[in-house]
């Protein structure tokens, strides 16, 4: 747990996701829908496992009920240059 | 930070180039396609493909077209940003573009390079991670990097052999020094030892040397019988309030700092019996050494006292080396005084050291292992001990015991800590940024540290550690001004209430509150950009440039769109 | 107890430890929030049960708040129940009060309304008159997890999608303390869509609660749909007490979410 | 320092929610909603919560305005009535009655969205009168 | 690696050796000789096209012979500076045969079969040397068998098979398991020949080859040469698919090897090779065996060491963690000999000192903690640059300037100086820099004045 790169990022994120999967599940939103795993940059199959178990997970639990059409941001005509 | 200029406005002109990496892009997905495709996204007046965007040809490419198409935004869709992420940056701003405003896309080693077999998928992955950095792209703003000034001057606390070490080098390499000492003389452990192993030379000697080269360059100020009693300012500009030796503060600015208060041997009343007369420390044999005469007949060392158990985890490292020292001197000086070593592990790593082992075995000093579980206990008269090899207890009378203690932390260095804002290991000792690849930092920039404070030390370890200090603080200091990324956080003083959540939240202590207008600020020469004070600000006034909500959302909406 | 809570007051007045006493005060026949300057003023303090208890109550500290703001250096009386002392210990923790400047008088609250609170303390620990009532269990949370993951789904979406966006809940609320909140930012909840995103906007607020939210249920009172509010921000606090042992108002310092060790 | 609570009814709608206004040295910083009020108990809408903004907000009209070329002018009461009335008289008679409508407002008192319809109907001769109450 | 590869300060020349050295501290002149490596630097992006399509294979020196690569290649993937190179003792177009397929497959143009050896004169102030060293080769020591016995590896290749972009992908399949699998495909395919071969009998003479074979007496087959060819045919496809089930059996049960023995002081502490300790072995293997275990949760490892010295920052809490989480043992006696049993299994033959019995006991794989041994070139270089070694082949440097070698300007750091491991290394090198900066900044100062 204790090599991130900006020291405590993992910590704080660990307590957030163990927060909010408390919080959708009373919600009525699965609590398997949000999932954290901690994956190295020289750890590719497990991380490649990782997503495709994931992937299966949420196609069980079927499409997500909040489910809408997404309308992209627009952005404004005119934009910051210097 | 240099006033907000006026900003200029533009209509959104934004360009793209799709790179094939020769095959590792091309190979596995349609870059064509992709092109084409990115020519369709709002905001895009020019798309380009091209065969490898990070040879000269690409970058003139990427140039030519920023002032043909008077482009705003550039966005390059190839390799990982680490590879060719500053080459690109630096292209745009010759070309007279902020280099800010520049986006770069993965599309090999997390596109093509995984989804080799799957061209198809690959091709509309490709093409969703574009149109991603597109919409990101449009909201990206203007940044400039953040210059500060440099103070060529450098802060040492400890005038031991690390901190001596580290001075003579600061000093050589033209730097000026300010060394703060907290005895009344310089030399620190060393100052009480005998001889130095392995050659054995005479510690005095050795210090002596040291200490005239130091004390005699001009660029070099020395306040003994001194402390630190505390720190303002950051790297490049900090400002150290000393209480010299007469009691008063002093302040001096300097530019970085090299922490070299080194360690102490322990002493533990009790420890196997320690009474400071038949049952001493290594440290406390040092003395009775350099006197020059030796009575004690029978002496017995024991190994690991007080080290590698549950109060103290650690191998002080340089103990056994220190016992076989001192137990081939005292054979020099009475050759028939019996002496028996009792260890666990013989830690005479290198070279050198296991040569000694060698020679001390030659001269007739006995090496007896004993077992963690059982170990040796000290009667008045005779040590006994439970010796695995032969499977019985053993009896060994002796004159003299020897304890081989651990070093321990000094009990001020907590206090330091504190003071400089910089973590401790478990043991009090510091904790330095990287074990292995960065021994010598801490994780805040500008302060360094060298010797047993870091973890104990031989005297040669100390002097390379002080040396490479010197050459980490050259890495700032030989620059006219320190440029930092303009990637940090800035807090929005209207809305923000002060109510400190991104204080508690900064890993490296960046943020600090203004009591008058009980607002929080960021020092942006000590941001890191790790954006946990945006993450956690409630209200948004704490935000991270370069990732505002606007861009991170504007991404994530264009992944849903495909 | 108003005559406890009058004399208290007196005392404080006269005695000028205090400005000013930030009570409820019965006038032109309803009951404000009012700021008792002069003793005479007094015998118009009320405790804020009009028709039956608890029924008046309002957020006073964020008066208090306001009067910090403009006036550091003073000193204020305010007039507590237990989830408004809790509210005081929690803004100390978040640097919006301090100790020095504020001197709590409290009342405690009856059974009747304890129980409708399903509050875990309804009493301060300075307060006047002794507690007249225990703590009581959330029956609305009991109720609401034991239903099935499906129906806690549908029945919240349906309560959610009444919003009107009129953000009484954000200020009514004496812990939201922010200049500008969050929940008007365009890029995270654009302007126009009615309701707002569903449960984006009520989530962001719940998770804002986490480690702050005194359970004063201010915010169900201030609803003009009714959403159970009161309900999603008690399991809110459950989460952070039984995963984190933090309970805002009751422990010191800030809740191990809003700090960096790893506790 | 003086801080008041002063009890009052919403002027947007014809609701009539009860609020307190928190004035601190007379300037208005706050609204809380009257809970022991029948109307609304305790509750509001988001222009009943904001109402507190608008009151001494410096962009707020306090006399009439004429624009020239681009810019607005102060104007005394005369001067800008005898503008719009004859405006008004040249667009009739140009465009006829039913090219001018009339917008009136729930902000307003009953009597007087009375005499904006009277004068539409009367003196213009149009029907065209609406308002933005439609909560 | 990334970072030096890009430094505007620093002009990076990789395939290069020192050939000259003179002048003295703060002005000497270098000659460099920059090895021609047939492929032009600034043109190369290192896109790897010409290796996929190089029809040469060579066993590869980066893993240790356990896999191969390609006669135009890279040293490891992603190394800087990417530009490949083509080895010249085995690619066709340098040993005489046709090919040139890498320069016609390179969009880029940068294969130059032509190149040659260029030199290169460097003035500098100061020289620094970081030539590292050598693993020692344990097939100096017979008891140990190495290369005798497939399942005993030196801990480099064992590194190897544990890394994930290894020949084995990580999976720490058994070196005789891997001989094996090399096989079957040849066998699979002589196979193949033999049995068309009887095919071709059977057809001419209209008789199953068993029945034939089984028919014919011994002299029968003396005067028909064809009848031999037929029998012999036939006892050779015997043998072979004898032996390509045998193999499959055991590829079948070929298992990730658990059992794993660390033997350490291979070759240090020895007065026949290298009386000194080499300093990082002891927890190489520590860390080794942790990582094995986190691999692959079943396995479990054996130290034997004379001491285990875990004398760094954190290393006896690692050493205690090693111990306490992942199945390691650890015993204080050195090994006597390896024999191996039929099926290839390594035994460990060894002293337990402290339970004071000599003991048998087999094991998976055997891993051989070599000793950290001057580089073969050590000698050369010090003569070129006119520094002297210490008795055991190192730089000598002394205790008071543990960076200075012997001739003033010139420094040494890492193992080069002496064993020791990478903390050491790190802080050594930053020391080795600050005096080159002091030397320039001396010798700008004295031009100065």
């Amino acid at each position: 747990m204790g090599d991130c790169h900006y020291l405590y990022g993992n910590v704080a994120t660990e307590k957030r996701i163990k927060f909010m999967k408390q919080l959708l599940e009373f919600v009525g939103i699965e609590g398997e829908r949000l999932r954290r795993k901690w994956v190295s940059s020289a750890e590719a199959p497990e991380f490649v496992e990782e997503i495709t178990d994931f992937v299966n997970t949420l196609k069980a639990l079927g499409p997500s009920p909040l489910k809408r059409e997404q309308k992209p941001d627009q952005p404004s005509a005119k934009v910051a240059v210097a | 930070m240099a006033g907000k200029k006026k900003k200029e406005f533009e209509e959104l002109r934004i360009g793209v180039f799709i790179c094939d990496c020769g095959s590792n892009i091309a190979g596995h997905l349609d870059c064509k396609a992709v092109t084409e495709y990115a020519a369709t996204l709002p905001g895009v007046v020019f798309a380009k493909e091209n065969l490898y965007t990070c040879s000269e040809a690409g970058i003139l490419e990427i140039q030519e077209a920023i002032k043909k198409h008077k482009l705003n935004r550039v966005v390059v869709a190839s390799c990982s940003p680490r590879t060719h992420q500053p080459l690109f940056q630096n292209s745009c701003k010759s070309a007279g573009l902020n280099p800010y405003l520049f986006e770069m896309v993965n599309i090999r080693d997390q596109c093509s390079w995984v989804h080799m077999q799957d061209r198809e998928n690959a091709t509309r992955k490709a093409m969703d991670l574009v149109r991603m950095a597109v919409a990101r792209a449009a909201f990206l703003e203007p940044q400039q990097d953040i210059e500060s000034p440099l103070t060529p001057r450098v802060g040492v606390i400890g005038g031991g052999s690390a901190g001596l070490s580290a001075a003579e080098g600061l000093s050589r390499m033209g730097l000026e020094v300010v060394l703060v000492e907290k005895n009344k003389e310089l030399g620190g452990l060393l100052r009480n030892l005998h001889k130095v192993a392995p050659e054995g030379v005479d510690a005095s000697e050795r210090l002596e040397g040291l200490i005239q080269d130091v004390s005699s360059r001009p660029n070099v100020k020395i306040f003994t019988g001194a402390e630190l009693k505390s720190l303002d300012g950051y790297v490049g500009n900090y400002v150290m309030n000393i209480r010299d030796g007469e009691g008063q503060t002093v302040k001096e600015s300097v530019g970085c700092l090299v922490i070299a208060i080194g360690a102490i041997p322990l002493v533990q009343k009790g420890l196997f019996g320690h009474d400071g007369k038949r049952v001493i420390t290594q440290m406390e044999l040092e003395p009775i050494l350099k006197k020059g005469k030796f009575d004690a007949k029978r002496v017995v060392m024991i190994q690991c006292a007080g080290a590698r158990g549950d109060e103290r985890s650690y191998c002080s490292r340089i103990c056994c080396m220190i016992a076989v020292k001192n137990a081939m001197f005292i054979k020099k000086l009475s050759p028939d005084t019996e002496i028996r070593i009792l260890y666990r592990d013989m830690q005479m790593y290198g070279t050198e050291k296991e040569k000694m082992l060698w020679e001390a075995r030659g001269e007739g000093i006995r090496f007896e292992v004993y077992d963690p579980a059982h170990p040796p206990e000290v009667g008045d008269k005779a040590v006994r001990l439970r010796q695995p090899l032969l499977g019985r207890e053993i009896e060994f009378a002796y004159d003299l015991v020897v304890l081989s203690t651990p070093l321990v932390a000094r009990e001020d260095a907590s206090e330091l800590s504190q003071l400089l804002r910089v973590p401790m290991d478990q043991n009090g000792f510091f904790l330095e940024a990287h074990a292995k690849l960065r021994p010598l930092d801490f994780a805040a920039d500008g302060i360094f540290l060298a010797g047993s404070c870091r973890y104990p030390a031989t005297y040669d370890e100390a002097r390379s550690q002080g040396l490479g200090a010197a050459a980490r603080v050259g890495t700032i200091l030989f620059k006219d001004k320190l440029v930092t990324s303009a990637i940090v956080a800035e807090i929005n003083p209207e809305t923000c209430v002060g109510c400190m959540g991104c204080l508690q939240m900064c890993p490296y202590g960046a943020i600090s509150y203004d009591q008058e207008r009980k607002i929080c600020q960021v020092n942006e020469i000590l941001c890191k950009g790790c954006g946990c004070c945006a993450a956690t600000c409630p209200s948004e006034s704490a935000s991270l440039r370069g990732f505002k909500p606007q861009q991170l959302m504007s991404q994530i909406r264009a992944v849903m769109e495909g | 107890m108003i005559e406890k809570v009058i004399e208290r007051v007196k005392e404080l007045l006269e005695g000028g430890e205090i400005k000013g006493f930030v009570g409820l005060c019965n006038k032109n026949g309803h009951t404000a929030p009012y700021l008792f300057t002069e003793v005479a003023e007094l015998d118009h303090l009320v405790v804020g049960d009009f028709q039956n208890p608890g029924d008046a109550r309002y957020p006073l500290n964020k008066l208090l708040i306001d009067l910090y703001r403009a006036y550091p250096e003073e000193k204020f009386g305010v007039l507590v129940r237990g989830c408004d002392e809790r509210g005081l210990n929690d803004l100390y923790v978040w640097n919006q009060l301090t100790p020095k400047n504020v001197v709590a008088v409290g009342i405690p609250c009856p059974q009747e309304l304890a129980d409708a609170c399903g509050c875990p303390k309804p009493y301060p620990d300075n307060s006047v008159a002794e507690p007249i009532a225990e703590g009581a269990e959330a029956q609305d949370l009991i109720r609401m997890e034991a239903l099935g993951v499906k129906e806690r789904f549908t029945q919240w979406m349906e309560v959610f999608s009444k919003c009107i966006k009129c953000y009484g809940c954000r200020d009514i609320c004496p812990m939201c303390f922010c200049k500008e909140c969050s929940l008007e930012l365009d890029e995270l909840i654009p302007r126009g869509e009615m309701p707002p995103e569903i449960p984006i906007f009520h989530l962001v607020r719940a998770v804002h609660m986490a480690g702050r939210c005194i359970d004063c249920g201010l915010c169900n009172e201030a609803c003009p749909v009714d959403i159970p509010l009161r309900t999603l921000y008690k399991k809110v606090g459950d989460i952070v007490y039984r995963k984190f042992n933090y309970r805002p108002g009751f422990d010191k310092g800030k809740s191990p979410l809003n700090v960096l060790e790893n506790k | 320092m003086e801080f008041k609570t002063v009890l009052t009814v919403c002027p947007y709608c014809g609701c009539g929610c009860n609020f307190y206004l928190e004035v601190l040295d007379g300037k208005v910083i706050g609204t809380i909603p009257c809970k022991t009020s029948p109307v609304n108990e305790g509750k509001l809408c988001i222009k009943g919560w904001n109402v507190h903004e608008f009151i001494q907000d410096p962009d707020r009209l306090t006399m009439p305005l004429i624009r020239e070329n681009g810019s607005f002018r102060e104007a005394g009461w005369d001067e800008a009535l005898d503008l719009v009335a004859s405006k008004l008289k040249k667009i009739k008679e140009q465009h006829g009655p039913d090219s001018i409508g009339l917008f009136a407002s729930a902000k307003i008192t009953n009597e007087e969205n009375y005499v904006i319809q009277k004068f539409a109907r009367a003196v213009i001769g149009t029907n065209n009168v609406d308002h933005c109450a439609r909560l | 690696m990334l970072d030096v590869g890009r430094h505007p300060n620093i002009k990076l020349m990789a395939y290069s050796e020192v050939e000259e050295v003179n002048g003295e501290v703060g002005n000497f002149r270098v000659k460099i000789k920059r090895k021609a490596r047939y492929v032009n630097e600034d043109k190369c992006t290192g896109c790897g096209a010409c290796s996929e399509k190089c029809p040469t294979v060579v066993p590869d020196a980066f893993n240790e012979g356990l896999s191969t690569r390609k006669a135009i290649y890279t040293w490891f993937a992603q190394g800087i500076p990417s530009t490949h190179t083509i080895d010249t003792e085995h690619c066709r177009q340098f040993q005489g045969k046709k090919c040139g397929i890498c320069q016609k497959v390179c969009q880029a143009d940068a294969v130059e079969y032509d190149q040659k050896d260029k030199f290169v004169e460097l003035s500098v102030g100061a020289i620094v040397v970081a030539t590292g060293y050598e693993v020692f080769n344990p097939n100096r020591i017979p008891e140990y068998g190495y290369k005798e016995i497939d399942n005993v590896v030196t801990a480099i290749e064992f590194e190897r098979l544990l890394s994930a972009s290894g020949p084995t992908g990580g999976h720490l399949y058994r070196p005789s398991d891997l001989k094996v699998k090399e096989e079957v495909p040849a066998l699979e395919k002589s196979l193949k020949k033999l049995s068309k071969a009887l095919e071709r009998f059977e057809k001419k003479y209209g008789q199953k080859s068993e029945e034939f074979y089984k028919a014919l007496g011994k002299e029968e087959q003396g005067n028909d040469p064809d009848k031999a060819k037929w029998a012999e045919a036939y006892e050779q496809k015997e043998e072979v698919s004898k032996r390509l089930s045998e193999y499959k059996a055991i590829l079948e049960k070929m298992d990730v090897a658990k059992k794993l023995a660390f033997i350490q002081c291979v070759g240090s502490r020895d007065i026949r090779f290298y009386p000194f300790c080499s300093g990082y072995c002891c927890m190489h293997s520590i860390k080794e065996a942790i990582i094995a275990n986190e691999h692959e949760p079943e396995t479990n490892s054996v130290i034997f060491g004379m001491d285990i010295r875990a004398v760094g920052k954190g290393f006896e809490e690692y050493k205690i963690r090693g111990a306490d989480h992942s199945s390691i043992t650890y015993v204080r006696g050195r090994v006597a000999e390896i024999i191996q049993l039929p099926d290839k299994t390594p035994v460990v033959v060894y002293e337990d000192t402290m339970e004071r019995v000599v003991r048998e006991e087999p094991f998976d794989l055997v891993i051989l903690a070599t000793a950290c041994v001057p580089n073969k070139g050590t000698k050369e270089l010090a003569g070129i640059l006119g520094i002297e070694l210490d008795r055991f082949g190192f730089f000598r440097t002394t205790q008071a300037n543990p960076v200075d070698t012997t001739r003033p300007g010139i420094f040494v750091c890492g193992c080069a100086d002496s064993p020791m491991d990478i903390p050491e290394s790190v802080a050594q090198a930053s020391a080795a820099a600050a005096r080159a900066a002091q030397v320039i900044v001396e010798t700008e100062m004295k031009k100065a004045s």
